[in-house]
C-alpha cells in the first residue's frame, strides 16, 4: 500500500518536474551583477586570485564613477577550484542568482564544464585565461570570450620564433601535464613537425609541485636539444630554468603566456635572463597597464599575480559592452563586445565572431636585466 | 575403537622458526570416534602444531591427511588455506579465545555456518525464497547448537559480555557449526571453574557421542586422564610419548619432562 | 563561577598561539622590493581569538563532562536518532517524510539549490559505497576515486567513439569498475590495513596519472567535453528541466543503494564482513574465505563508484582528471568516517554535511576551506566514533517455539 | 656513464629529501600508529618560515652563514611548535578513539593548515632566497652534481647519524623505542607516554624542516601547497621500507628517489609517478611488509 503511493508521488512528481522545468531567471534589479569564477582555493589558487583583485579593482572604478547608465556594479564572487563538477555547482548558482555577466573561469576544463549553463541562461562569459582552442573554434559557445590567445596561437608564434629567429634545430617540448600547458605542447610539436625545418627531441611532461627536475633537465641535455619550448606556468618554468644553469646546459628557453609574469622574473631572478616567452603585445607603454599596476599595489600592498592584466582587461570589456549596449541581454553585449573598441591594458580590443580578442596582438619577449622586453 | 578408520594422520612434521625448532619431527594419528589429548609442558609447541594443521601455519615438512569417515575422501592438508581445510571437516577453537567480540552469541554461531550454506549477492539483495529458507535453517541449526553447549538463554547477549566459561563454549559452539567431523579443542577448560569443567567434560562426551572425533590440548590432567582414548605427550617440539592414559602415565620420560609438576592430579 | 586558574591557562595558551603564529601571520616579507611587513594587529587578533577559545572550549568540555555524569546516573541514554530508527512507528512517518522531501525538493527550491542536493545525494551513494568496503568489511580504501574515475570516463568514451547512451552505460560503468576491483583487489587485499590504504592510494594516483598522459585514449588533461546528458524518450530540455530530471534519477538511486545496502549487511554476506572486521584468523577458521570475502566487498564498493561516475559525467557534461583527485578519495572517507562507520543514516548525514557544507560556506569566500578543515577537525575532536555511531542490526532470536530469525535493532 | 651518475645523484637527492620528511612519518606511525597527513603540511611551514627569516635577515644586511644558521633553527623551532600544536589539538584528544578518527582529523588538519599559509602569507609562488652558494671546488663536476646536491646529501647523511644516536642512546630515544613496541609496557616501567609523543612529533617536525629548507634553496621557490605532493611522496617512501622503521624510511625513500630518476632518465618522466606508485605496489605485493617492516607475527 504504502509503495504504492511511493511510486504514484514519484509519478507525479516526475512529470510535474518536466512539466514546469522551473525557470529561475535574475529579476530586472537595479545592479548589474558581474559574476566571478574561477579557483579560489587550492592548488590553483594563485591563477585564480588575482583575477577576483582585477574585478574588484575594476568595478570599484565604475562605482566611483556613478556606476553604469545609472546602476551601480556589484561583484558575485564564486570559488569552482578549477575542478569541473564545482564549476557546474558555481555556474548554477551566479545564474540563480541572477548574474548578468562572467568573467572567468579560469581553468579551460572548468569553463567548459560550465558554459552550456551560462548559455541556456543567456549570459555572457569572459575568461582571462581560458586558452583551449576548442573554447572558441567549436562554436558551442556562442556566449565564450577570452582576452588571452588561444593555444594553438600562441604555439604557433612560438614556433615560428624558433625556427626562424633563433634557428632551432633540435627542440625539446616539455610541459606540466596540465590542461593549458600539455594542450600548448601538443600544438607546439604539431607545428615544429609539419614546419620539417626542425625536429622534436623530446616531448615530455613534467610533475608539477616535484621536488626535484634534474633528471629532466639531464635528458634535455643528453637528447642535445638546442631549444626548450615550455608548455605551462611559471612555477615550473622556474625551476627548470634554475637547473639547466645548475646543469651549465646552454639551450634557449622559450615559453608561453603562463611564463609572461613577473613573478617568474622574479622566482628565477639571474635563471631568468634570456628567456623567451609569448605574450600580449607590449603593453608597457600603455597608461593602463601602468594604472592597473599601480592600483593593485596600493591595494594590496603587493604585485599583481597570474593573468592579472587579462583578467582586468576582460573586465573592462565586460563592462563597457553592457555600458555600450545599454542593456544585459545576451545578443546585445556579444554585439557590442565584437563592434565596440576598448581601451585595456592589453590594448585597444574588441572580439571576432568566435570570442577571441582582436588587437591585443602577441609578440615574443626576452628577460633583460630583470625585465621582459619585447623582441623586435 | 582400533578397527575404525584413521581420519588424521600427521607424518614427520615439523615446523622452524628461523632456527628454533618448534615442532621436530611429530608423528600422531587418529581414529574415527576417539578422543586424543596432546600435552606437554609449556612452550612444547602444542598450539604451533595446531596452527599447522589448522593452515594457519605452513609446515616446514611433513604431512598431514585428513579422511573424511562419511566419504572415505582423504586430502592431504599441507599448504591448504585454513578455510578450505574447516571446508574440508576440520573445525578448531583458540587457547585464547578469538570469537567476535561485538556480534551476539547467536551471530557468532551463525558465522560457523557460512561454510555449509552459499546464498551470495544475488540472494542477499532479492532475498529469495531460497535465501529466506536458507537464513531460517541457519538461525535453526544454531540454536539447537547453543541449546547443546548450554547458551541458549544468552542467545542474544554481546559476546564479550559472556563470563569466561561461557566463551569458551561458544567457541565449541561455534566450531560445531562448521559441521566438521574432527574437531580440535585449544586449552577448552583453561579457566573455569571445577563446576564448569565437569559441564565441560559431559559436552566433549556428548559431542564425541555424536560421532565427533577430538583432538585437545589440555592442562588439567584429571580431565585429560578421564576424557582421553589415547594420549600424545610433546617436550621441546618432539614427541616424547604416546599411548593409553595409564601407558602415557608411567611412561619415565613423561614423567621426566613434567618434573616438579603434580602429573597425576 | 570560572577559576583564576583557567584564566591563567588560558593567557598562557593565547601567549603561545602569538608566538606560533608569529612568522606567517606577522611576518610578511616582499622579496623583490625587498620590504618587511610588521603586522602586528594580527598577532593582537591572535591572541584575543585564542584566549576567548580556550575559555570557550573549557567551557564546552566541563559541559559535556556533567553532561556524561548525568547520563552514567541515568545508564544509557540513547541518542535520540537510535531510538527512533529502532521503533517502525517513528522510523517510517520519518522515512517517508525525508522521502516526501527529497521528492518535492526540486519545487521548494531553485535550481542551484537542486543541482548542489543533486552533488549531495551522488556523494551518498559513494558514501554508502564506501561504507561496504570501509565501515563493513573494514578494509581502509584511499584510492576510491579510481573506481569513480572509471564510471566517468566510460560513459565519456563510450558516448564520444561508440555513440552510446547514458542509460545503456550506466551498467557497464558499474561493471568495468568492479571488474578493475576485482583485478587490484587480488593481489592487494592480503595487505595489513595501512598498508592497503597507501596502495589504494597509489593506484587511484596512477589510474589519475594515465588519463592525464595518455591523450590518445583520454584526450588527456584537456578532457572530455559535450557529453550528453541523459534522455528522456528523446524529449529535448532546458538546463534546469535536465537538472531536475537528473536529480530525480539519483534520488532513486540513492533509495536503491539504501536498499540494496541494508540487504547486503543483513545478510549472509554482511555477517561475513562484519565478522573479517573482528577477527580474520577466527574468521577463516570458520570456513570464511577471507579474500573471496573481501574481494566481493571492494568490488561491490566500486561497482557503486563506477556507477556514480556515470552519472557524473552525465551531470556535468565535461569529465577531466582534474575531478579524480586523491582529496576527492578523502572526502568520500570522511563522509564515511565523520558520519559513523557501517552506519547507513550516518553516511546519509555525513555526505549531506560534508558536501553542502562547503556550498554553504560559500558565505564564507576565501576562509571557505580553511574553515571546512577547521570543522573536520572539530567533530572528529567532539564526535570521534562520527555522528551516528553504531547503529548496527543485530540478530536477535525471538521464541523457542518459532525459530525465526526477526531483524531488530 | 656520465648520464647515469648524473641521474644516480640526481636521485639521491630527491630520495634525501624524502627522506627527511618520511622519518616524520614512520616514527610518529611507529608510536601512535597515525598516519598524520598533516606532516607535509609541516614541512611546508618549515619552508615558509625559513622562506620568512632568512628573506627578513638579508633584506637587513646579515652575512649569509649567520641567515642560513639562523634560519635553519627557526624553521626547527616553529615546525616543531606547529607539530606539537597539531599533535595536541587534533590528535591527542582521539587517542582512544576508533581507528579512523585521527586519520580523518589529519586530513582536515591539512586541509586547515594549507588554507591557514594561504590566507596569511600568499597563494604566489615566491623566490627562495640562495641559501646554498655554488662552491669553487665544485665547479669542474657542477654539471654532474651541483653544489646544493651534496649539500643536501651530507645534511641528510649528518642528520642520520645525529637522529640513530639520539634515538639509540639518548633517555628519551629509549623511552620511544620502548613505546613504539608496546605502550602499556611502556607506561609500567614509567615512561611518560604523552611527553614521548610529543617528542616524536617535534623531533618528526624539525627534520621535515631542514628537508623544506634544503628543497626550497634547492629549487629556489615555494608556495603553500608544497607540502601536498612531498608529503605523499614521502609516505610512499615510509611504507615502502616498511613504515615504523627508521632504517627503513631512509632506504625507501633512497628506492623511490632513485627509481623516479631512473624511469625519468631512461624512460619518461610523463609516468614518473606510476612507476613510484607502482614500485610500491609491486614491492608490497612481494614482501607485505615493506622492504625492512617486521613481518608481522601471527599470534593465534
Amino acid at each position: 500500500m504504502q509503495s504504492g503511493l511511493k511510486k504514484k508521488l514519484l509519478v507525479a512528481a516526475l512529470s510535474l518536474g518536466f512539466a514546469m522545468a522551473v525557470p529561475v531567471a535574475g529579476m530586472a534589479s537595479d545592479t548589474i551583477k558581474l559574476g566571478v569564477a574561477g579557483a579560489q582555493s587550492g592548488d590553483l589558487a594563485s591563477y585564480g586570485l588575482p583575477t577576483v583583485k582585477a574585478a574588484e579593482l575594476v568595478v570599484a572604478m565604475y562605482n566611483a564613477k556613478g556606476g553604469i547608465n545609472g546602476k551601480k556594479v556589484e561583484l558575485l564572487i564564486e570559488d569552482d577550484v578549477c575542478k569541473p563538477e564545482v564549476a557546474t555547482n558555481t555556474a548554477t548558482k551566479l545564474v540563480t542568482d541572477g548574474v548578468h555577466v562572467v568573467l572567468g573561469h579560469i581553468c579551460s576544463g572548468a569553463t567548459k564544464a560550465a558554459l552550456p549553463i551560462y548559455k541556456e541562461a543567456g549570459v555572457v562569459v569572459m575568461s582571462p585565461s581560458a586558452t583551449n582552442p576548442g573554447l572558441t573554434q567549436s562554436g558551442d559557445y556562442p556566449n565564450f570570450f577570452r582576452t588571452i590567445a588561444s593555444d594553438d596561437a600562441q604555439a604557433q608564434t612560438e614556433v615560428d620564433f624558433a625556427i626562424n629567429v633563433i634557428g632551432s634545430k633540435k627542440i625539446a617540448v616539455v610541459h606540466d601535464k596540465g590542461d593549458y600547458g600539455k594542450g600548448l605542447a601538443e600544438f607546439a610539436k604539431k607545428f615544429i613537425e609539419e614546419s620539417g625545418k626542425a625536429e622534436v627531441v623530446l616531448f615530455e611532461g613534467v610533475t608539477p609541485g616535484a621536488v626535484d627536475y634534474t633528471a629532466i633537465v639531464q635528458k634535455i641535455k643528453r637528447k642535445g636539444a638546442d631549444t626548450v619550448i615550455f608548455g605551462g606556468y611559471h612555477p615550473e618554468a622556474s625551476k627548470i630554468v634554475s637547473m639547466i644553469k645548475k646543469k651549465r646546459l646552454k639551450v634557449t628557453f622559450i615559453s608561453d603566456d603562463g611564463v609572461k609574469d613577473d613573478t617568474f622574473i622574479k622566482v628565477a631572478g639571474k635563471n631568468a635572463e634570456g628567456v623567451y616567452a609569448s605574450g600580449p603585445n607590449d603593453n608597457s607603454a600603455n597608461p593602463l597597464s601602468t594604472e592597473a599596476i599601480d592600483a593593485h599595489k596600493k591595494a594590496y600592498k603587493e604585485d599583481p599575480g597570474a593573468f592579472y592584466e587579462n583578467a582586468y582587461s576582460a573586465a573592462l570589456a565586460l563592462l563597457n559592452a553592457i555600458e555600450k549596449a545599454g542593456s544585459t541581454d545576451m545578443d546585445a553585449i556579444v554585439k557590442a563586445l565584437q563592434t565596440e573598441k576598448v581601451d585595456t591594458p592589453v590594448g585597444k580590443i574588441h572580439f571576432d565572431a568566435r570570442g577571441d580578442a582582436v588587437g591585443v596582438g602577441f609578440a615574443m619577449y626576452v628577460v633583460k636585466d630583470g625585465k621582459y622586453v619585447e623582441v623586435k | 575403537m582400533s578397527d575404525s578408520p584413521t581420519i588424521l594422520e600427521v607424518e614427520g612434521l615439523s615446523k622452524y622458526f628461523g632456527g628454533i625448532k618448534a615442532i621436530d619431527n611429530v608423528d600422531l594419528d587418529i581414529r574415527q570416534g576417539e578422543i586424543v589429548a596432546l600435552i606437554g609442558p609449556n612452550g612444547a609447541g602444542k598450539t604451533t602444531f595446531f596452527n599447522c594443521l589448522t593452515g594457519i601455519y605452513k609446515p616446514t615438512a611433513g604431512d598431514i591427511k585428513l579422511s573424511d569417515p562419511r566419504n572415505g575422501k582423504s586430502t592431504r592438508l599441507n599448504g591448504k588455506k585454513p578455510n578450505k581445510i574447516t571446508e574440508i571437516g576440520m573445525a578448531r577453537t583458540f587457547q585464547n579465545i578469538r570469537l567476535f567480540p561485538t556480534m551476539s552469541v547467536l551471530e557468532n554461531v551463525m558465522i560457523g555456518r557460512h561454510c555449509r550454506t552459499k546464498s551470495l549477492i544475488f540472494g542477499a539483495i532479492t532475498r529469495n525464497k531460497a535465501t529466506r529458507i536458507e537464513e531460517a535453517q541457519i538461525i535453526e541449526r544454531s540454536y539447537e547448537i547453543l541449546k547443546k553447549v548450554g547458551l541458549h538463554r544468552q542467545v542474544n547477549e554481546q559476546a564479550r559480555n559472556l563470563s569466561y566459561g561461557a566463551q569458551r563454549r561458544l567457541e565449541i559452539g561455534r566450531a560445531l557449526a562448521t559441521e566438521p567431523f574432527l574437531l580440535l579443542l585449544d586449552e577448552p577448560a583453561a579457566g573455569m571453574n571445577p563446576k564448569e569443567t565437569e559441564a565441560l567434560v559431559a559436552l566433549i562426551r556428548e559431542i564425541c557421542a555424536e560421532g565427533h572425533s577430538i583432538l585437545l590440548i589440555e592442562h588439567d590432567m584429571k580431565l585429560v586422564m578421564t576424557l582421553s582414548d589415547r594420549i600424545f605427550v610433546m617436550d621441546y617440539g618432539k614427541k616424547i610419548a604416546q599411548g593409553t592414559p595409564v601407558e602415557v602415565r608411567e611412561n619415565p620420560a613423561v614423567i621426566k619432562a613434567y618434573l616438579g609438576e603434580d602429573v597425576d592430579a | 563561577m570560572f577559576p583564576v586558574k583557567e584564566l591563567k591557562r588560558s593567557a598562557l595558551i593565547s601567549l603561545w598561539f602569538a608566538f606560533l603564529t608569529f612568522p606567517i601571520m606577522v611576518i610578511k616579507v616582499d622579496p623583490i622590493e625587498r620590504i618587511v611587513h610588521w603586522r602586528w594587529d594580527n598577532m593582537f587578533f591572535i591572541a584575543f581569538g585564542s584566549f576567548v577559545l580556550s575559555i570557550l572550549a573549557k567551557v564546552f568540555m566541563i559541559q559535556k563532562e556533567r553532561r556524561a555524569s548525568r547520563k552514567k546516573r541515568k545508564i544509557a541514554a540513547e541518542p535520540l536518532i537510535q531510538r527512533i530508527a529502532r521503533e517502525p512507528r517513528f522510523l517510517y512517518p520519518l522515512v517517508v517524510a525525508c522521502f516526501a522531501f527529497g521528492v518535492s525538493f526540486p519545487f521548494l527550491f531553485s535550481t542551484y539549490q537542486t543541482n548542489i542536493m543533486t552533488t549531495a545525494l551522488m556523494y551518498v551513494v559513494l558514501g554508502l559505497g564506501l561504507n561496504i568496503v570501509v565501515g563493513v568489511a573494514g578494509l581502509l580504501d584511499l584510492g576510491y576515486v579510481a573506481f569513480y574515475a572509471v564510471g566517468a570516463y566510460s560513459y565519456a568514451l563510450l558516448n564520444l567513439n561508440f555513440d552510446m547512451g547514458f542509460w545503456a552505460v550506466l551498467p557497464i560503468g558499474g561493471l568495468l569498475a568492479a571488474f578493475l576491483g576485482v583485478i587490484l583487489g587480488f593481489p592487494v587485499l592480503r595487505l595489513r590495513g595501512d598498508y592497503l590504504a597507501i596502495v589504494t592510494l597509489g593506484f587511484g594516483e596512477i589510474i589519475r596519472l594515465v588519463l592525464e598522459n595518455w591523450n590518445a585514449f583520454s584526450q588527456g588533461p584537456s578532457g572530455i567535453a559535450n557529453i550528453p546528458r541523459p534522455g528522456f524518450f528523446g524529449m529535448e530540455m532546458t538546463f534546469a528541466g535536465g537538472i531536475t530530471y537528473i536529480y530525480y534519477i539519483v534520488l532513486v538511486l540513492v533509495v536503491i543503494t539504501i536498499f540494496v545496502v541494508n540487504r547486503l549487511q543483513n545478510s549472509r554476506l554482511g555477517r561475513a564482513w562484519l565478522a573479517l572486521r573482528e577477527d580474520e584468523i577466527a574468521c577463516q577458521a570458520m570456513g570464511i574465505d577471507k579474500t573471496k570475502t573481501k574481494l566481493i566487498a571492494f568490488s561491490l564498493g566500486a561497482f557503486w563508484a563506477g556507477f556514480v561516475g556515470v552519472l557524473f559525467a552525465a551531470k556535468t557534461t565535461f569529465v577531466n582528471p582534474a575531478s579524480f583527485t586523491f582529496l576527492e578519495s578523502a572526502i568520500i572517507l570522511s563522509i564515511v568516517v565523520l558520519g559513523g562507520m557501517g552506519s547507513i543514516i550516518g553516511v546519509i548525514v555525513g555526505a549531506l554535511i560534508l558536501i553542502l557544507l562547503p556550498e554553504y560556506l560559500r558565505a564564507l569566500s576565501e576562509y571557505r576551506m580553511l574553515a571546512f578543515g577547521a570543522i573536520l577537525v572539530i567533530m572528529m575532536v567532539f564526535k570521534p566514533e562520527g555522528i551516528i555511531s553504531n547503529v548496527r542490526r543485530s540478530y536477535k532470536f525471538k521464541g523457542t517455539n518459532t525459530p525465526e530469525g526477526e531483524i531488530h535493532e | 656513464m656520465d648520464y647515469f651518475i648524473e641521474l644516480l645523484f640526481g636521485g639521491l637527492t630527491r630520495g634525501s629529501i624524502y627522506a627527511l620528511i618520511a622519518l616524520g612519518y614512520t616514527m610518529v606511525y611507529g608510536i601512535i600508529g597515525l598516519i598524520n597527513f598533516a606532516h607535509g603540511e609541516i614541512y611546508m611551514i618549515g619552508a615558509f618560515t625559513s622562506f620568512i627569516v632568512a628573506t627578513v635577515l638579508s633584506i637587513y644586511g646579515f652575512p649569509l652563514l649567520a641567515i642560513v644558521v639562523i634560519a635553519a633553527v627557526a624553521a626547527a623551532v616553529w615546525s616543531s611548535a606547529y607539530g606539537f600544536t597539531v599533535e595536541k589539538l587534533a590528535y591527542r584528544p582521539l587517542r582512544k578513539a576508533p581507528r579512523l578518527a585521527p586519520l580523518i582529523s589529519a586530513i582536515g588538519m591539512s586541509i586547515f593548515l594549507q588554507n591557514y599559509v594561504l590566507l596569511a602569507q600568499t597563494s604566489d609562488f615566491l623566490p627562495f632566497p640562495e641559501l646554498i652558494p655554488e662552491f669553487a671546488f665544485m665547479e669542474p663536476v657542477a654539471h654532474i652534481v651541483g653544489s646544493s646536491d651534496m649539500v643536501i646529501l651530507v645534511t641528510t647523511a649528518v642528520v642520520m647519524v645525529a637522529l640513530t644516536c639520539l634515538i639509540k642512546f639518548t633517555k628519551i630515544g629509549k623511552a620511544m623505542r620502548a613505546t613504539a613496541q608496546d605502550k602499556t609496557m611502556a607506561v609500567l616501567v614509567g615512561v611518560n607516554v604523552d611527553r614521548v609523543i610529543s617528542a616524536t612529533f617535534i623531533i618528526g617536525s624539525a627534520l621535515a624542516a631542514i628537508g623544506g629548507l634544503l628543497i626550497a634553496s634547492h629549487i629556489g621557490q615555494i608556495n603553500f601547497y608544497i607540502g601536498f605532493l612531498a608529503g605523499i611522496k614521502a609516505f610512499t617512501a615510509a611504507v615502502l621500507g616498511g613504515i615504523g622503521s627508521i632504517p627503513g624510511a631512509v632506504l625507501g625513500s633512497l628506492v623511490l628517489g632513485l627509481t623516479e630518476s631512473f624511469a625519468t632518465g631512461y624512460i619518461s618522466s610523463d609516468y614518473e609517478d606510476v612507476f613510484a606508485f607502482s614500485l610500491l605496489v609491486l614491492i608490497l605485493i612481494f614482501k607485505p611488509s615493506g622492504l625492512l617492516g617486521k613481518a608481522e607475527t601471527k599470534k593465534v
